[in-house]
């Protein structure tokens, strides 16, 4: 039966995949938007753009994007670069734990706080995609909210605020998202032990009694 | 706004009315509904909350967290072939779906690239996915309206694509298929032609449920001019899927990235709706089920024949580095931001659900609605409670 | 008054009617819910229905009274007791009140009134006041909402039913049920009397708004706003579980089958056959085995009909609520008013 | 598509469902009527795990790379005869106890892939429900019964080049 409504859309040539040529045009038209608050860029090869801007130039980052055409607003939320002191759980109590390295180092734009915030949009004409990061200092964890450019960060920012504890300053009502209201702790943040892995003994300690009799030395069982 | 019909704008008009009647005029006393979180309408535990004054819905906000299982705190515990066990179970009913993204995106952080066969499994499979999903929603669409036989002739068809997909992968709802460069198994014999006569079955559905739902007048009078969600709204909110397109958005994943995938071997119209209505949404899908199978019809022919894997250590150590992979998921963009220490398992990885964005957008577009317009526009919406929670 | 070989003392009379309305209401409903409800709509739906309860599923419903007769009939404590335990009894006493005066054969009938349908119609909405206590006692937002819906929806779906009737009355000349049945076996349409005149021909629209008008009265899809499951959960009948809730879904299809009777009493020529194919031209000369046959050829009149009201609810979404009052009141009443102006004149000039 | 005549959408939906009701009566529902007829499930499903307790050396993989932490092992080292006739006597891991826990299996097959030695094997047996959830902890026995009702792996489609 013929398409019950009129609108088909005339499959028109769909616009050139984004080259690299197209991202360094973003990011100097970015950085002609704001200037020096554009930190540090990364452009992997024919695949994606990564952009790190100041802490107070977030909201502007994202008032400059959303000019530029990045009307889409794909997701916000939060890093924690710090290695987890609580490791998988799955360690061999017999073997002594070895020293859990603490160091924070960041991922592709550098960072020198424990935090960050990140968020992805895309320019759907143009088929291209920028993820925005900004570090969040650790002494006060607060970041402009993006609320008031793209009304859908409201759910995304109450969800990092939760998980992370990062504050998001004009945000109408920072309620928990899917905790419950008197819930301590952020759960995300590395330091936060997972405790279904506390409670019960990893099976795959391996308990392999040795030779009862001879006492030569004996390989370690486990591969 | 341009695209805001005059129903759209009476509603809106209504809802601010009733706050205003509602405490000086009849001094009537507003109702607070609870709709969930055990609710009928709703695919999973959501609980809506709505101040009602009558029979209209002054103000309703959506809470989440029934479902909330801590999938992002998981993964950083666990390995990469533990990660795709976890993942297949966010969208739960297309889930060989949920996988593809985060291999990918795994996969690119390794830079190899899963053989041409493979390639070709996976779209055929991610295809079906969409298919045994979408065509759920269609019978799913007939229950919310009251209608009760679409949903058994949806469950009935959909048998036979699950049957398949056990049938290559050995499991129904959670395949677990996929590996780090390749897929686990190849395809058992006769499992070709199999597929091409349910696809046949399926067109079948479609052009029942099309007579037997959409062309329906009354079906028309619930959905026609309700929920209108104009474009440069769903892009703030960011919609995706059928929600963006059937607001007159033409972006589809599928063709507008290249992706180590198989769809630009088979040509395939992209459906959009100018009005933006929950008419427009479920249409959008009911055409995107036929173009899956045509693409399913299409790539079944151009298996090429090869290695089902590439050459992958055993204990696979992913280098350090981030990714963000996205594909058009059946319900939407779904995406996974995956950043790798170069240890066994992610460090973090980020889950782009979705059902998040397309729920975030309920209090703006149920404001100066009737109740049982709720349930509608929240059926046209169609989302999936892991996706929300995760 | 046939007279029977023994003659019954009066007090035998009543009880053989008793039995006999009980029969008439109840055989009807089981019929109904086995060979609509759980068998034609599994196979509307590719699927085969209840087959475990005795052949072929024919004890199912005997399964679920038992099911419903040992479940606790619970009621909120918040509930107004008293008037919660009677609201399914309101309704289910309205459908007794209305097969009273459903003649179903020459002499087999309950009552004769001479104003049969004006009294049929009155009692017929008594079953509103049961359902909108039911919302209203049961004390659950749901239930309110659903009462609130099926009082506005039942009040306005029994204008267009009433109208439609008038176009019989105008055309049968009397109110009397039995009058109507033989008005419509004995007369012919312009001289061709072989078929006799069923009011279905001539009162096609006013058959068709009243079928519309049962459907809603029924709060059947695509009329079944009050026990909207998929927004209002079931409606009235949320809070109500057990014996309580049994006598309700005994009541609905129970109601379903007598308004079928109605239906085919006022279009379908009730229980007579066209008296000429017997060569009887009033009633008087009917013969007494008709008495017998009457009942049968009413009841497969009803499944007919029933048939039809099943098979729309199986297949249409729901409306809307104000969609539901704009289609009675802007379209069924404007209808209903002209075909009983057009019979009225047709009425005089013929 | 020929542009049939706009019958309304209500008729058109009454003829499918009648047409559905004569489909039924004709040539029978798709309703498999569980217990008295059973539907195979494909070669490949993953219904429960057997174990080949032979194959089996205690290595520990499966348990390790279980996500769910459901596979219980233990074993103790034991002398077995000489491989080659007057050869030293081998050591070997003996196998006392090997419990998978079914209730918190969820079936994802990484045991299975990941076990070196092919002591576990996929069987579509999905009939071993209990009535005490204490009896889904299968023990060594019990898996290795599963072992018969295997089938061996089904042939693959053209163009898949054997391993």
């Amino acid at each position: 039966m013929a398409p019950l409504s009129d609108s088909d859309t005339t499959q028109e040539e769909p616009a050139a995949l984004p080259g690299d040529g197209l991202r360094e045009g973003i990011v100097d038209d970015l950085r002609r938007r704001i200037g020096d608050a554009v930190i540090d860029t990364h452009i992997a090869p024919n695949d994606d753009l990564w952009v790190r801007v100041s802490t107070d130039a977030w909201r502007q980052t994202a008032e400059a994007l959303k000019a530029a055409g990045f009307t889409f607003f794909s997701f916000l939320s939060g890093l924690d670069w710090l290695p987890s002191p609580y490791g998988k759980g799955e360690e061999d109590p017999t073997a002594e734990p070895e020293e859990p390295d603490t160091e924070i180092r960041p991922g592709v734009t550098g960072g020198d706080t424990r935090f960050q915030v990140f968020a992805r949009l895309v320019d759907i004409d143009r088929h291209v995609g920028i993820t925005v990061k900004a570090d969040v200092p650790d002494d006060a964890p607060a970041v402009d909210s993006w609320t008031t450019v793209f009304a859908g960060a409201n759910w995304h920012e109450r969800e990092c605020h939760e998980m992370f504890g990062i504050g998001f300053n004009g945000h109408p009502d920072l309620r928990n998202m899917y905790l419950p209201g008197d819930f301590e702790g952020f759960p995300l943040r590395k330091d936060f032990p997972l405790l279904s892995r506390m409670i019960k003994p990893w099976p795959g300690i391996v308990d392999v009694e040795p030779m009862p009799a001879q006492d030569e030395p004996e390989e370690d069982a486990s591969s | 706004m341009t695209m805001m019909s005059d129903r759209q704008q009476l509603s809106y008009i209504a809802g601010q009315a009733a706050d205003a009647r509602l405490n000086v005029e009849l001094e009537t006393e507003g109702m607070t509904l609870n709709i969930g979180p055990q609710h009928p309408a709703t695919h999973g535990t959501l609980r809506i909350i709505c101040r009602l004054d009558g029979e209209q819905v002054v103000w309703a906000e959506p809470g989440c967290g029934y479902m909330h299982r801590g999938y992002e705190k998981l993964t950083e515990v666990r390995t990469f072939p533990q990660v795709t066990t976890l993942v297949n179970r966010i969208d739960w009913l297309g889930s060989f779906a949920n996988e593809v993204p985060f291999i990918l995106a795994a996969e690119k952080l390794m830079d190899i690239e899963a053989p041409p066969r493979a390639q070709m499994i996976r779209t055929i499979l991610f295809e079906l996915s969409r298919i045994a999903n979408v065509s759920l929603f269609l019978g799913d669409l007939g229950v919310q309206m009251g209608a009760i036989t679409p949903v058994f002739l949806a469950f009935r068809d959909r048998e036979y694509v699950l049957n398949l997909i056990e049938g290559a992968t050995g499991g129904r709802f959670h395949p677990n298929f996929d590996r780090i460069g390749g897929l686990k198994d190849d395809l058992p014999k006769g499992w070709i032609d199999e597929t091409r006569q349910v696809m046949v079955k399926l067109r079948e559905f479609c052009d029942i449920i099309e007579d037997l739902l959409f062309g329906n007048e009354i079906f028309q009078s619930r959905m026609r001019g309700i929920g209108i969600i104009p474009a440069d709204i769903a892009k703030d909110y960011g919609l995706s899927g059928a929600n963006l397109r059937a607001s007159g958005v033409d972006y589809d994943l599928r063709r507008d990235q290249d992706l180590p995938m198989a769809w630009d071997k088979a040509d395939f119209k992209v459906w959009t709706h100018p009005d933006g209505d929950s008419f427009a949404r479920c249409w959008v899908r009911l055409q995107e089920t036929r173009e899956s199978c045509r693409i399913v019809e299409q790539l079944l022919d151009q298996i090429p024949a090869g290695p089902i894997m590439t050459k992958v250590p055993r204990i696979i150590k992913v280098p350090e580095g981030e990714a963000w992979v996205s594909t058009e998921n059946p319900l939407g963009e779904m995406g996974y931001y995956v950043v790798s220490k170069g240890d066994l398992g992610p460090f973090r990885v980020k889950i782009r659900s979705a059902s998040f964005n397309n729920i975030s957008i309920v209090p703006w577009v149920l404001k100066g609605v009737y109740v049982p317009d709720v349930i509608t526009i929240l059926a046209s919406l169609y989302f999936i409670l892991g996706d929300i929670d995760r | 008054m046939i007279q029977l070989a023994v003659e019954i003392p009066y007090w035998g009379q009543s009880l053989l009617r008793v039995l006999g309305g009980l029969v008439a209401v109840l055989l009807p409903a089981g019929t109904i819910v086995y060979l609509f409800l759980f068998k034609m709509m599994s196979f509307m739906q590719s699927r085969l229905g209840p087959m475990e309860a005795g052949p072929y599923g024919s004890l199912q419903l005997v399964a679920e009274v038992g099911k419903w007769m040992q479940k606790e009939d619970l009621a909120p404590d918040q509930a107004d007791h008293s008037i919660f335990k009677i609201a399914p009894l309101v309704v289910l006493t309205s459908t007794f009140l209305l097969v009273v005066v459903v003649p179903f054969g020459p002499d087999a009938y309950f009552t004769d009134f001479a104003v049969g349908v004006f009294y049929g119609l009155a009692v017929a909405s008594v079953s509103v006041l049961g359902i909108l206590i039911a919302g209203w006692a049961s004390a659950n937002k749901y239930s309110l909402l659903g009462g609130l819906r099926a009082a506005g929806q039942l009040i306005a779906y029994e204008l267009p039913m009433v109208l439609a009737t008038l176009g019989v009355v105008i055309q049968a000349g009397s109110m009397n049920l039995q009058d109507i049945v033989v008005a419509q076996n004995t007369g012919e349409i312009f001289g061709f009397g072989g078929l006799g005149n069923p009011f279905v021909i001539t009162q096609f629209l006013g058959f068709v708004i009243f079928m519309i008008a049962v459907q809603a009265e029924l709060t059947q899809p695509p009329f079944d706003m009050p026990i909207a499951e998929s927004e209002l959960v079931s409606g009235y009948m949320t809070e109500y579980s057990g014996f309580r809730f049994l006598i309700f879904f005994i009541a609905e299809f129970a109601t379903a089958g007598v308004f079928a009777f109605v239906a085919s009493v006022l279009f379908l020529g009730g229980w007579g056959v066209p008296f000429d194919w017997f060569g009887w031209n009033n009633i008087d000369q009917v013969d007494d085995w008709m008495n017998v046959v009457g009942p049968l050829i009413m009841f497969t009149k009803m499944l007919v009909l029933t048939f039809i009201i099943m098979w729309v609810r199986f297949s249409f979404p729901r409306f809307r609520e104000d969609q539901l009052q704009t289609f009675a009141w802007k379209v069924l009443i404007p209808l209903a008013l002209a075909n009983t102006a057009v019979t009225a004149i047709f009425k005089v000039a013929f | 598509m020929p542009d049939k005549p706009k019958v309304p959408g209500l008729f058109k939906g009454l003829g499918i469902t009648l047409g559905i009701l004569k489909d039924t009566v004709v040539d029978g529902a798709n309703t498999v009527q569980y217990p008295h007829e059973k539907e195979a499930p494909p070669i490949r499903a993953r219904g429960v795990i057997a174990l080949h307790e032979e194959n089996c050396t205690a290595c520990m993989l499966c348990a390790r790379s279980c996500p769910d932490w459901c596979i219980y092992i233990e074993g103790h080292k034991q002398l077995a005869p000489p491989r080659r006739a007057g050869g030293k006597p081998r050591q070997v891991n003996h196998l006392d106890r090997f419990d998978i826990d079914y209730a918190l299996c969820m079936y994802c097959g990484i045991c299975v892939e990941v076990c070196p030695f092919d002591a576990l094997f996929w069987s579509p047996e999905y009939e071993y429900s209990e009535p005490k959830i204490a009896d889904l902890l299968h023990d060594k026995e019990k898996l290795g019964e599963w072992m018969e009702t295997v089938p061996e792996a089904p042939d693959l489609e053209a163009g898949a080049n054997k391993k």
